[in-house]
């Protein structure tokens, strides 16, 4: 990390102006252990609940990455490691806020209701992945950085129409270099909206260190400039993310705006299945953030309550593998979307003037059928 | 401006193009709850040339907003409202600042419908004043609606008179599609016309026939028809009837209307201030010589803006079409028969 | 890809048009001190497709740079790096991507010169992926060559094959203004061609003759040569005798190359996979129809993506144009003489 | 002002994570009197020159507004009230730091040894305006906060060619909430760029005021996010902005990096002669921030100091007046430009595949000479 720049200088004409503070929060360290007081939401039934969820997204992943290798499924963005952050956001949202996640949030869609096999459709490069879903809901974004702008202006629409609602954005660390994110997070500090961006940061961006995108040690701060709440979590803890987005839905309730969470992880897989890590980064690294990964860590602190044992595990685990493989045959035995496809929903009153198109198109259909 | 805030419904009166503009605005808000107008001066100030005077003081500042001064912000923020039942009209300030929305406009605006299957849609509009001829200072005469219009799942609309103007606002709003809205503004303060304040929108996807003829096609939008009608008025006294289309929606083109003209007449010319190649006329002068080709008696002539930068002020008239490339062309269209 | 970064001088090597790119980078930062490299995952990871691979090893960070992900950014700092005696080739990741980059591209690159009459240059260029064909996700297979070609002051540049490839970037990084090179990724693992590395550049500005034929001319540019040499075969068979001409530099356009065949050939076939409308299809069609007016036999033809969004992955051959359309629209030029 | 949101929180699971500080610079208050010990750098000969230069750039301000006005010019931004920005900005530059303009720096301009004329030349719509000046330094930048990139792009040629030199830009407070003014903090930052960016934070943006753009009460905070130096300073104070720089040229030089200036002005006049700035503020706002403009303070200075007085202003008013009519002639008489200049530079090898264009333009200028 390089130095901090903005410390005290005292020379001829200063005077103190005024002072930031930033604080970070964790409940587990990275073995399962309290470092804070267990918080009041973190009942037996939420923790067993959170873990159950983290582990069937692993599993999920897994699948996806070996349907991929298999040649049944286009480039797939893993969220190995991550699951804490994409299943406290799943927990921590309401049914009528407004989710826009990015490209990773595999977690969060499975508790949004999504059924898995939209998003085995997504990647594997159909449309109809994107179809469903709660109708507020934002599809998956693959412009770096854009969806933060949507849910400013979703939270704008909250707020216009009098809603009591958050708006909720992902985004990576590597999307917080981006203008968009700064201009959504200055918008929402300037009209006070009920916004809430989470970062995951998971140290790369492709190949890119979290170093080379921002010379500041936190991207937490990246909310003092826009006047809005930031803090640090640690992301590895599910407890960590959900309490970040309770108070920040705290502070929305008393229009107190936006907040800024960045929740530090580590990317444990390949950034893509068409990405090798191992090209750029050191397998002695990835090995140490290992140590530090979310399932372990809470499956430790479950066994300690004693609200988790292998038996449990064994059985879970099977019933997230079941679960998954249906989820798979339903992706593989859903019929072909048609050619034409390509041109509904492109406008809601198609042009006439546009029949042109639609010759054309059957005319190459009549070709590919000979 | 004043007259217009007072305006009350079905009330006819005079109007500039701008003025249309504003009639529009008041209108469609007055009418519709979730219209709402953002941008840059678009609240207290009433926008730079005053195209949104009048709508925060009527409507509030939660249903018009001056945002902080981004473009992409404005384009990214409106496809966030009206993904959750708001109509977002946006205002960029000028055509030349529209870069840094494109990225929200054509990878979301223009897609969100498509990609979701319908799930979610974009009925946002973005206004901008477009063109040349005001004596601007640089980066304030752009037309670069070709670069939109080449995009698909979005609709380009220019006015030329200020009844287009009020109608074709009124119609991109209630579209339930993006539109980008492009308003000439070299014919901001031109002639005025009158209109009828009653909602009443005009079709999209239509060209207009503004004049018929028999002898020759004038094809042309925006502040170039006033030119164009000139060098029809020309070309009569040379005894050339010339038809003079307003395209009026860029995208998608009407060309039905075009051919139709062109097969009649024999000959086209088109007629926009944008750089000539890789234009919107490349693509109706494409179209119309393959369509019309046992019709043509005469190649299609472009008269446009040249493949250089607009000059500064100084200079943009060397740069703009007149009535007079018009009528040389028309003429060259006889010339080679 | 090791082999590549080994190569010295003059060597002769079997390339696929990837490896083309990397050489080409190569040799132009090993003799022209002031090119850098810049972009998101260019240095260590060697580019996401491995364009930039050793460069950084070989060059050092200080001319190797991976940049903070931010498409504005990237362009930015290339019109700042260009303007104070560097050369930067800047990598767009997918063309998908580029958006962000107009406003300085635009407004910038494509200005200075201009605008200071020649005080200032830019001499950039701007690589990126772009094309379909290659079952990428979303935002991944885009082919909006036609937005940069309509601005003035820009080179647009697409190679065809790992020979072109080579010499075009070289004549492009040389080249005194902005230029942005579009490597076609359908392509970048396809065909070897035998280079040899020894820095001489092709000229830009011209198009490239593949194919001498008599009764069609064929144009294309990119990935769709390959589709289009294809039917140039197909259509050999059934005694119609092709031209085929590559672009290669889209902007500013060599049209006479183009005419002069079509004068020829009396018919001709315009193939790109951007979407139809508003392409730079639309632009030669126009010029062709007007310039060769009573040289065709037949309405020019334009076989392209369809104006709608490159659908997903599983359903992209059914826009990307391929050599059965190419041959039935040659086979329509027939029907209509 | 709206609250600082980032205040410490005392809640679950929070820990400290970092503190920041900012701090302010100032010299003299709006009478004159110091308000921290005059600096080293303000010699008497200093002091006057500083002065001088301002009321040169009030005096041609004026004239360029008169010019407006009378139809012999286009619109112009005046510089009214903000001549210590632009002058602190020209005397803290070097000759071969690389100086990245925005529209409204008037008097650094004029220290930068550009004719005057070409100042007008440039708002008078004629291209030739920017043919002028340092080689490397940049032509007046319309599109907000671009020019931002091509400092901190020029910066890291700088950097990269190993010439200690900086690349120094300006903006406006309403180009602060564009997302090239952060991705260029950003950068600056994590590549330690020798990067001075001066904000002239006049309060409005032509007609929206400054917290509207932004929900911090400072825009200096912006430093923080990027991981560079920020600070404010009174804008109004031309020795303040001249210690902030050289501040900000001894941190780069110490390859501490990047260095963000935030110089509370007030833009006293409209945003340019194409804005009526009554319709959207008060004059009695207007007329409070007359009571700190620039120069009436440093006059009051240097009348306490004995440097100046009554008569040596009518003589350098005068010899103002004398000089900006000499201007106003050279650019007056210039030969206008020629039709074809518009392809002059186009490119620097013409291409021959373009040289239609020329005809169509011949033909257009024999047509118009008819
Ligand atoms: C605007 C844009 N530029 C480039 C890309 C290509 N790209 C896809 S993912 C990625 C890295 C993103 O990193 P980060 O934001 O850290 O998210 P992560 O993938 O690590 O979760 C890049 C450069 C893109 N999708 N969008
Ligand atoms: C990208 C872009 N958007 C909009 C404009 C139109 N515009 C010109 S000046 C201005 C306000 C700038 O305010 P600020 O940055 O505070 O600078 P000031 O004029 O106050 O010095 C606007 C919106 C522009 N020039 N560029
Ligand atoms: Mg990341
Ligand atoms: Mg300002």
């Amino acid at each position: 990390m390089k130095a901090v720049n903005q410390a005290k200088v005292t020379a001829q004409g200063h005077s103190p102006l005024m002072e930031f503070s930033l604080q970070k929060i964790q409940f587990l360290d990275e073995d399962g252990n309290w470092v804070s007081e267990r918080p009041e939401f973190a009942t037996d039934e939420w923790l067993v609940q959170a873990y159950q969820h983290m582990v069937l997204n692993r599993v999920f992943d897994q699948k996806a990455i070996a349907l991929q290798r298999t040649g049944q499924m286009g480039t797939y963005p893993s969220s190995l490691g991550q699951e804490a952050f994409g299943i406290a956001i799943g927990m921590g949202l309401q049914k009528d806020d407004v989710f826009v996640p990015y490209y990773r949030d595999h977690g969060a869609h499975l508790l949004r209701g999504h059924k898995l096999s939209d998003l085995l459709l997504y990647w594997g490069g159909d449309e109809r992945g994107s179809a469903h879903g709660p109708k507020q809901d934002f599809p998956i974004c693959v412009p770096i950085a854009t969806q933060i702008t949507h849910a400013a202006g979703a939270a704008a629409a909250l707020k216009i129409q009098n809603k009591n609602q958050l708006a909720v954005v992902t985004i990576g660390d590597g999307g917080t270099s981006k203008g968009d994110f700064f201009e959504s997070l200055n918008v929402a500090g300037a009209w006070q909206l009920p916004l809430v961006v989470l970062v995951n940061n998971n140290q790369y961006a492709i190949s890119v260190p979290r170093d080379i995108q921002c010379g500041a040690p936190t991207l937490a701060q990246k909310a003092i400039g826009a006047g809005i709440y930031g803090v640090q979590v640690d992301g590895n803890d599910v407890l960590a993310v959900y309490q970040a987005m309770l108070e920040a839905r705290q502070r929305a309730d008393e229009h107190k705006g936006a907040t800024l969470i960045e929740a530090i992880t580590y990317r444990l897989g390949d950034h893509t299945t068409a990405d090798d890590a191992s090209r750029y980064r050191s397998n002695d690294e990835v090995k140490q953030a290992w140590q530090k990964e979310p399932i372990k860590r809470l499956q430790n602190a479950l066994f300690n309550l004693g609200l988790w044992d292998g038996e449990k595990e064994k059985q879970w685990q099977n019933q997230c593998a079941q679960h998954v493989d249906e989820v798979v045959a339903e992706y593989l035995t859903l019929e072909k979307d048609t050619a034409e496809s390509m041109f509904d929903h492109l406008y809601q009153d198609w042009p006439e003037v546009m029949n042109e198109q639609l010759d054309l198109l059957a005319d190459k259909l009549t070709r590919m059928n000979h | 401006m004043a007259a217009v805030n007072q305006v009350t419904s079905a009330e006819q009166m005079d109007s500039v193009l701008l003025e249309a503009v504003n009639l529009a605005l008041h209108y469609e808000m007055e009418h519709d709850e979730s219209v709402v107008v953002l941008g840059e001066d678009v609240g207290t100030n009433g926008g730079v040339f005053r195209a949104t005077s009048g709508l925060k003081e009527k409507f509030g500042f939660k249903r018009v907003m001056d945002t902080p001064l981004a473009e992409a912000l404005i384009a990214g923020l409106s496809v966030g409202m009206a993904t959750q039942g708001l109509k977002p009209v946006a205002e960029i300030q000028f055509m030349g600042f529209i870069f840094p929305a494109f990225e929200h406009l054509f990878c979301h605006a223009a897609r969100m419908r498509n990609r979701t299957r319908g799930r979610m849609s974009c009925p946002m509009v973005l206004r901008a004043p477009y063109g040349g001829g005001i004596h601007a200072p640089e980066h304030h005469s752009e037309s670069t609606e070709a670069l939109i219009a080449h995009t698909p799942g979005i609709r380009v609309v220019i006015p030329s008179s200020p009844a287009r103007a009020y109608g074709l606002l009124l119609a991109a709003i209630r579209d339930p599609d993006p539109v980008v809205f492009l308003e000439p503004k070299r014919i901001y303060r031109g002639a005025k016309q009158s209109i009828i304040n009653n909602g009443e929108a005009l079709p999209l996807d239509t060209c207009f026939t503004l004049r018929t003829g028999t002898d020759v096609t004038l094809i042309s939008w925006g502040a170039c028809i006033a030119d164009t009608l000139q060098a029809a008025d020309a070309l009569a006294e040379k005894g050339i009837s010339a038809e003079v289309i307003d395209v009026a929606t860029i995208k998608p083109l009407d060309m039905r209307t075009m051919i139709t003209s062109v097969v009649n007449t024999g000959r086209c010319v088109i007629v926009h201030e944008a750089a000539r190649s890789f234009a919107v006329g490349a693509e109706i002068a494409a179209q119309v010589s393959e369509k019309c080709f046992l019709n043509l008696l005469a190649p299609v002539q472009r008269v446009t803006g040249f493949d250089t930068h607009m000059p500064y002020f100084k200079n943009e008239h060397f740069y703009l079409p007149n009535s007079a490339d018009i009528v040389a062309a028309v003429e060259k269209c006889f010339k080679e028969a």
